[in-house]
């Protein structure tokens, strides 16, 4: 088990196990605020007086949980759609493409206000804002991949034969684009531990006193001027994870990129 | 190709007036309108009348809409309801600054990021591609905001070389302008360096397998001509993507840099706009911020139907 | 031979097409993004303020935040002037009489006062920049002249005001920011004339302003500085940031902890002021549960206000007592019982209303009041020790007083400090005021708070305000758990900075107040 | 052939030579041989024998994963195992040039071929850009390639493979390197193109004094070029000789095999020449024809590839269609299928008209016409295995899973004469040779009724080809399978085919029973091609350049034997 496998394992295990694990509760007023590390308190208290490592530990089930869905739609989204932009082309390309670069325009800010004010805020509209958001930027991606793929032989090969839409998109071309894909997916899924918590301040997120480490990160930054490390606990929760899963990519991307195997 | 060019123009132009359309009614159907939000929780219901008499909010929206579009196709975008200036007069400076640090950002960021993605995909596995992707991930662990706290923290409070305040105005000379708005311009190259450096990696060593580069190493060329010369190219669909992609950001999404380094950009008077519901100036920097978009995603893509030979037949 | 394009210029060009648009950019990087101005800056004085907008103006009837209305007193004058303790004392007003029963009041106007374009100032100009707020008008001040009936120049020298209902404090009433003095007829507010000690040089909404100073300014020591310049800041740790790192010399609106860092550095001091400002979490007491006084009194009891003064204001506040008026007024009801903390006696009165437990949403954001939305956390862990389930439901600040405020049926709210007891009162509590956000109307509390308002007699005032704060204490809607400090910081170059009875720098006239050492 | 002039030391030595693969397994084994300036030797043996491996490794290289584990390589004295990269570097492109079997996948497909071309002199500081194009165009013209003025602005995917091997030549000579490897460089020619690239090598390594390491399967081809020969098997050398010592007097078994094997496929061509032998097959008599194509033209933008073809092929029969490459035989072949929408004239299948639109064909009227590519390299997924490559049609047609579908992927896998064992493997880990066996099973996996092979046995070495060419056989007489066979092999088209159909240019020039179409050779071009294959015999192509340059072609061809 590699180093980043080990961090990405512990970190999937607090976020499953997490009221086991946390010494207090996830919203129990426990000490001052920003209090320093203490036996009772090993990183010390967050900006409400609540134990760090307690809303770290309940944060990463949020955090993860809420993030590894909102990517799943995203890729999945992104994937399929761009898929088909690059393999029907005409029409399609150009109405999915137009689409697309219609939401990537309108800002954030309007977007999140509009779906809050239609749809109210509950996680499954968080996560779905979240999923539509970025399977945009996804799209982009998968679609410019997928061109170069769809215009060689073993494409024309299996569309020869009369194989269907799909699986010349999950069969043919898919397995050719996973290599960018994984990467792709690796920052998305960073990407959306953020978006959680901007989303989360403009009302459209996690509702309090649940904890989300992006959020965690805001709440706790003005304490880094008064020379304390509060926002750095969440900030590198948030960098292990990211490393440790592109880092699993990373080795997957060089197993697909040696000779033999493209 | 030209008249692909010219289909793509076209359909540019149709999507500007759907974005248009989408930012009216969206912003439109938001609670509270202009009247509220310029007098605030202490309005009298008679105050907020006469402003909304004075500004013929009562209309239905599609008929202000269609007031404001036939307007803009006399080139005329209106004034803003909550200042009565010019929303061009009001935009266009901000706008001018936002493409400034945009750009400035750009010059910067992409020439970064293909360098060190390159780099980092030559030596696939090395040390230096292993530091270069650590930093990269760093980046974007943390908010575009903490990142700029930590860069004024740093440069401004404890070594006092830069300001943090990148406050534009006539008065300032060129460098001093410089000096203001570096701050803002590394925390910008850091946001998007991450995603464009991870891409370009992973683009070219899923191509480097390929039998033409065994057949250039046969040639005898260096690995960085190797790289550049051929993988690079054929890599290039999703690169010219991914950059597309962090340029627009670049333009449309960095409200929270100008908020932090107090710069006065397009973002900010948007926020303000949809904030105050004052929907002629919301449709302006919509617009400014969608062309521009729109712009850049038709420039990638012609980019790379000219960088692959075999797309321009598609 | 050679191809048109060769491939490698074109993608040498398509790696640098994202600087294409740029290069645009920065060519008008060099040229002028933003009109000329800001020449000579010795003796500037330099504010770093939140409250600034884009869409700020400087036409008074616009005034609704901070930045404008601290312009608004570098340029112009108002007619009453609130000194350190609160009370009014003249500005262009030199002198006052109330008749009889208060409801006719006579105002001697200062002498030998000019505009800045020469015009000696006039009864006229009084009665046109007060009738700018009145009638069909589009001012938020419309409320603060309300009672006002009939506006007469009795001579060269004095005005005479009809009230509707009595007003003891009139003056103070007067006193209000958005009432500055103008020409009579004046329309031009783009380059607005005034009396103040300085004068517009550039004012870019939401950006910055720069004014000059006037030589001979009437009121006696006061406009010091050369020019003074706002730039608006509205993000807090970059307002602490600019002034750690000698960008400005005046930052208003600083949390209490900063507060306490800045006051452990010597070269800064913090000015700290009690207002009167106040956090409310207002329930609407037409709707259920809390149409039940007993409910009401419950929520009151579930809430650790301690805790929240700690926590949320580190202490730059004092203890609320659900009702309107600070401590530090002549008019506070000094034998109130105080509603601390004890959450047995809020589920005593939950079994009063016939409930073991409740389950209610409180609305907030952060658009409510400093630090509203960590309040209302603190409150949902108390509140459960009560048997009371509190959802916190975060709203957007976006649109908040639109949609939240006076929407929600318990939500977070804000007043800042009034200049007088009847505003205080009017303003939220009694039952014809348009903002009575907790739709609490009792017409007995009306007419004591009316008579009150025409009191002359102090004495007598300040009983019968006691039984209008005992009412809304012990029977209104509002949960007031916090009087909140105005913390504002500068460097300690900066000299004759005093707190202030209202707002903060100064009641907004710090420009014209403070020199630079 | 000149005698080989030993001046100065030999250009290449390499002694003991043994390379492993990642997993192991010894590719080659202890192999030494010299070559001296001028002189070509030929590397001989079954596909998988080692020999592209030795091929790369004279120039220091070793495929993803495997390691040159012993011996020596010294090409004019520098041992190039004691090369660093920068080293080895210098050396590739420009002391020791390689060509590679499959030209489509060996150049950039987002540069152009000029581009290319003159990356290897530019970048080792030999030329000026303009001199590097200037020497490329004059090569182009010596290679007959078409407007040699602007044929280096064109894409890879924009030329045929024929052209694109002779570029690749080209660019390999464009350094002029001391030691010049050819791995199979001509096999997936048509056999006119053939000479003239074996003419235009022989020309350059006699000129130049290039040293050159031919690689091939088909002893006739490197009997033409090489002074002397090494035969290889499973990576260890067999025997080693001057090319007419061996190819009269074979030592070793596996070389009379060899030798004999080739010489046997000979007889037979020379046997059907004369009459349709009984191995040739009778076209089965029966009256309705299975496939009909009415004055069918196709076009790529305003040019006409093909125009006004009509034929028609019965079940069981084989039409071949040969012609030069650029004649339009491909562009016929991806009509009838729908691959390329044909603008004018019809194809039916047994009767039903069928769409110009392959998508808007019935998926069994897709099933009963199936088309194997030229290239295999391009034509298989990378990423799949090859039991789902070749497992997918059975799947997909006959809904066969599990286990079933399993054993009818090892009968089709040993069918075309592969492992079944490779099954687990990918594309990329296979030879030219083995790949195209793969696209072979995968057509045969629908058991289709009409067979549409673009030049498939070409690849092959002559066991192989021999084995596809008679299980094509028991299928057709089994099954009654019908194939349309795009070639240039004149023996492969005597001994399968029962009809022949020549294309020039787009145009049907002569169709007809082989035997007569052969024979009479009325046509010029059919003559041409006729006397273009070559035969086992040294000094044969010295004979067949005469008399392509003398005048008219003589009959003479017709004693031809073999040896």
């Amino acid at each position: 088990m590699s180093r980043s496998a080990v961090v990405v394992a512990i970190i999937l295990a607090a976020a499953l196990f997490a009221p086991w694990l946390a010494p207090y509760g996830e919203a129990q007023f426990v000490g001052g605020v920003w209090d320093p590390p203490s036996v009772r308190h090993l990183l010390g208290t967050d900006n409400l007086g609540r134990d760090m490592l307690t809303r770290l530990i309940f944060g990463a089930r949020n955090t993860v949980s809420i993030a590894g869905l909102a990517t799943t739609l995203a890729v999945g989204l992104g994937v399929a759609l761009g898929f088909l932009a690059a393999a029907l082309g005409g029409w399609v390309d150009a109405l999915v493409s137009r689409g697309v670069e219609i939401l990537l325009s309108i800002p954030v800010l309007i977007s999140a206000l509009m779906v809050l004010a239609a749809l109210g805020n509950s996680l499954a509209v968080l996560i779905a804002t979240i999923g539509l958001l970025e399977s945009t930027r996804v799209y982009t991606i998968a679609r410019a991949i997928a061109r170069t793929i769809v215009v060689r032989e073993f494409v024309a090969a299996a569309r020869l034969r009369g194989e269907g839409l799909v699986w010349v998109l999950a069969r043919e071309i898919l397995p050719n684009a996973l290599p960018a894909l994984a990467a792709e997916t690796g920052l998305r899924f960073s990407f959306i531990f953020l978006f959680i918590a901007s989303l989360s301040f403009l009302g459209l997120g996690i509702q309090p006193p649940a904890a989300d480490w992006g959020s965690m990160v805001r709440e706790n930054a003005p304490a880094i001027n008064f020379g304390l490390i509060a926002p750095l606990y969440p900030a590198t929760a948030i960098a292990l994870l990211t490393i440790g899963v592109n880092r699993l990519v990373d080795r997957y991307l060089a197993a697909e990129s040696r000779p033999g195997a493209a | 190709m030209r008249g692909l060019i010219a289909a793509r123009v076209g359909m540019g132009f149709l999507t500007l007036a759907v974005i248009s359309a989408l930012l009216f009614f969206a912003t439109d159907c938001l609670p509270g309108d202009v009247a509220a939000a310029l007098l605030g929780p202490q309005a009298t219901p008679e105050a907020l009348a006469t402003i909304r008499a004075s500004l013929r909010l009562g209309e239905p929206a599609g008929l202000r809409y269609v007031h404001w579009l036939a307007a803009v196709l006399h080139g005329d975008f209106g004034r803003s309801l909550a200042t009565g200036r010019s929303v061009v007069a009001m935009l266009r400076p901000r706008f001018q600054n936002t493409l400034a640090l945009a750009g400035l950002a750009a010059i910067v960021a992409v020439p970064l990021a293909l360098g060190l993605g390159v780099a980092a995909a030559m030596r696939a596995g090395g040390r230096l591609d292993r530091a270069v992707s650590t930093l990269c991930l760093l980046t974007i662990s943390v908010p575009e905001f903490f990142i700029g706290y930590l860069l004024i923290l740093l440069f401004s409070v404890q070594l006092g070389w830069l300001p943090s305040l990148a406050v534009l105005h006539g008065g300032m000379s060129l460098a001093q302008r410089l000096g203001a708005i570096t701050l803002p311009t590394i925390t910008l190259v850091l946001v998007v360096l991450a995603h464009m450096v991870r891409m370009t990696r992973a683009a070219i060593l899923s191509v480097m397998s390929a039998p033409y580069i065994e057949m250039a190493l046969l040639k005898g060329l260096t690995r960085g001509s190797l790289v550049l010369r051929h993988a690079l190219p054929n890599a290039a669909a999703p690169i010219i993507a991914v950059v597309a992609l962090n340029l627009g950001y670049l333009v449309v999404g960095v409200v929270v840099v100008e908020v932090v380094f107090v710069y006065p950009g397009a973002g900010q008077l948007m926020v303000d706009a949809v904030g105050k519901r004052d929907l002629p100036l919301v449709q302006a920097c919509g617009l400014a911020f969608a062309a521009t978009y729109v712009g850049l995603n038709l420039v990638a893509d012609i980019v790379a139907m000219l960088v692959n030979p075999r797309l321009r037949r598609a | 031979m050679s191809p048109p394009l060769a491939r490698r210029e074109f993608l040498r060009a398509a790696a640098l097409c994202g600087a294409a648009g740029a290069v645009g950019g920065m060519a008008s990087l060099s040229g002028c993004a933003v009109p000329d101005g800001g020449g000579d800056t010795t003796g500037m004085l330099r504010i770093g303020m939140a409250g600034g907008s884009t869409s700020d103006s400087l036409d008074p009837r616009t005034y609704v935040d901070w930045m404008p209305i601290n312009i608004g007193y570098q340029l112009m004058n108002g007619l009453v002037e609130i000194d350190a303790e609160g009370r009014a004392v003249p500005e262009l007003l030199e002198s006052w009489e109330p008749e009889g029963d208060a409801r006719v009041w006579t105002f001697k106007l200062r002498q030998g006062i000019v505009f800045h374009n020469g015009k000696s100032l006039t009864p006229e100009d009084v009665i046109y920049s007060i009738n700018l707020h009145r009638g069909r008008t589009p001012s938020a001040a419309q409320a603060v002249v309300e009672n006002i009936v009939e506006l007469r120049k009795l001579d060269a020298t004095r005005i005479q005001i009809t009230l509707a209902g009595a007003d003891a404090e009139l003056p103070a009433t007067l006193s209000d920011y958005r009432l500055l003095v103008v020409p009579d007829g004046f329309e031009d507010w783009a380059h607005p004339i005034g009396t103040g000690g300085y004068t517009l040089e550039v004012f870019e909404p939401g950006v910055r302003c720069i004014t000059r100073k006037v030589g001979g300014y009437w009121k006696p020591n006061a406009a010091h500085v050369e020019a003074i310049q706002v730039l608006s800041i509205g993000d807090a740790i970059a307002r602490t940031n600019a002034l750690i790192s000698g960008q400005v010399d005046v930052i208003n609106r600083i949390d209490g902890r900063t507060a306490d860092l800045m006051r452990r550095n010597p070269r800064f001091q913090v000015i700290r002021s009690q207002t009167g400002q106040y956090a409310v979490f207002a329930m609407n007491c037409e709707a259920e549960p809390y149409a039940n006084a007993d409910i009401r009194l419950a929520l009151k009891y579930a809430i650790d206000r301690e805790r929240l003064l700690k926590t949320v204001l580190n202490g730059y506040g004092t203890v609320g007592n659900d009702q309107p008026i600070p401590p530090n007024n002549p008019y506070f009801a000094k034998d109130l019982a105080a509603h601390t903390y004890d959450p047995d006696k809020a589920r005593h009165h939950l079994r009063k209303a016939g409930r073991e437990r409740l389950d209610v949403a409180l609305d907030v954001s952060d658009a409510a009041f400093f630090g509203a939305l960590d309040a209302a956390i603190l409150y949902q862990g108390a509140a459960a020790e009560a048997g009371i389930t509190l959802h916190v439901r975060r709203r957007p600040a976006d649109g908040y007083w639109s949609a939240v405020w006076m929407q929600a049926p318990f939500c977070g709210s804000y007043s800042d400090g009034r200049t007088t007891v009847d505003g205080a009162l009017a303003k939220a509590y009694k039952s014809t005021s348009a903002s009575n956000e907790t739709r609490w109307r009792r017409p007995e509390f009306d007419r004591l708070a009316n008579l009150a308002r025409g009191e002359l007699d102090p004495a007598r005032r300040r009983e019968l305000y006691g039984v209008c704060q005992h009412m809304i204490c012990d029977d209104g809607g509002a949960l007031i758990p916090l009087f909140m400090d105005h913390i504002e910081a500068g460097s300690d170059k900066v000299r004759g900075w005093q707190p202030s009875a209202i707002y903060d720098l100064m009641g907004q006239r710090i420009g014209e107040r403070v020199w630079l050492a | 052939m000149s005698a080989a002039g030993a001046t100065a030391g030999p250009v290449l030595r390499i002694e003991g030579l043994s390379v492993h693969s990642a997993g192991g397994v010894a590719l080659v084994e202890d192999v030494s041989f010299e070559l001296a300036r001028g002189e070509v030797l030929g590397l001989i043996g079954e596909s998988g024998a080692g020999k592209s491996t030795i091929g790369l490794a004279a120039l220091g290289f070793a495929r993803g994963g495997c390691r040159i584990t012993a011996g020596r390589i010294l090409l004019g004295g520098t041992d190039l195992r004691l090369l660093d990269a920068e080293g080895l570097r210098r050396v590739r492109g420009r002391r020791a040039a390689y060509v590679a079997q499959s030209a489509a996948a060996a150049f950039d497909p987002a540069m152009r071929l000029i581009d290319q071309i003159c990356e290897g002199p530019i970048r080792h500081g030999l030329m000026s850009r303009r001199a590097a194009e200037e020497r490329a165009i004059a090569d182009f013209r010596a290679l007959d390639l078409p407007n040699p003025a602007t044929f280096g602005q064109r894409y890879a995917h924009q030329v045929s493979g024929g052209q694109l091997q002779r570029a690749m030549a080209v660019m390999a000579m464009a350094c002029g390197p001391e030691l010049l490897v050819l791995d199979e460089p001509t096999t997936a020619l048509d056999v006119t193109t053939q000479i003239e690239v074996l003419a235009h090598l022989k020309k350059l390594i006699a000129g130049s004094g290039t040293a050159a390491l031919y690689i091939s399967h088909d002893l006739a081809v490197v009997a033409q070029i090489a002074d002397r020969l090494l035969v290889l098997r499973h990576g260890k050398p067999v025997e080693t000789g001057s090319t007419a010592d061996l190819l009269t007097r074979p030592q070793t078994a596996y070389a009379r095999a060899l030798v004999a094997e080739r010489a046997g496929v000979a007889l037979a061509a020379t046997a059907s020449a004369a009459a349709p032998s009984a191995a040739a097959p009778v076209a089965a008599a029966s009256p309705a024809a299975l496939l009909e194509v009415r004055g069918l033209g196709v076009h790529y933008g305003r040019q006409a590839a093909v125009s006004d073809a009509s034929f028609t092929l019965a079940p069981g029969e084989t039409l071949a269609v040969i012609g030069e490459s650029g004649s339009g035989k491909t562009s016929l072949g991806y009509a009838v299928c729908g691959l390329v929408p044909a603008r004018t004239g019809s194809v039916s299948l047994a009767g039903v008209e069928l769409a110009a639109d392959y998508a808007q064909r019935s998926r069994e009227q897709l099933r009963r016409l199936q088309l194997v590519f030229q290239l295999p390299d391009v034509a298989l997924n990378p990423r799949q295995t090859i039991a789902a490559i070749v497992g997918r049609p059975v799947q997909f047609y006959f809904g066969m899973r599990g286990p079933a579908l399993a054993s009818r992927t090892s009968e089709l896998l040993g069918l075309v004469g592969l492992d079944p064992a490779i099954a687990g493997r990918r594309p990329g880990e296979l030879s030219g040779g083995q790949k195209q066996r793969v696209c072979i099973a995968r057509a045969l996996a629908a058991e289709p009724d009409v067979l549409v092979c673009d030049e498939v046995t070409a690849a092959l070495d002559p066991l192989i080809a021999e084995e596809i060419l008679q299980l094509q056989r028991r299928l057709q007489e089994r099954l009654g399978l019908a194939y349309l066979f795009i070639t240039h092999d004149l023996a492969t088209v005597r001994r399968i085919a029962h009809r022949v159909l020549v294309l020039w240019r787009g145009r049907i020039v002569a169709q007809g029973a082989t035997a007569e179409i052969l024979a009479e050779r009325r046509h010029p071009y059919v003559a041409k091609l006729c006397a273009a294959e070559p035969e086992m015999r040294p000094g044969w192509l010295e004979e067949a350049l005469a008399r392509r340059a003398g005048t008219e072609p003589s009959n003479e061809f017709q004693s031809a034997g073999g040896n």
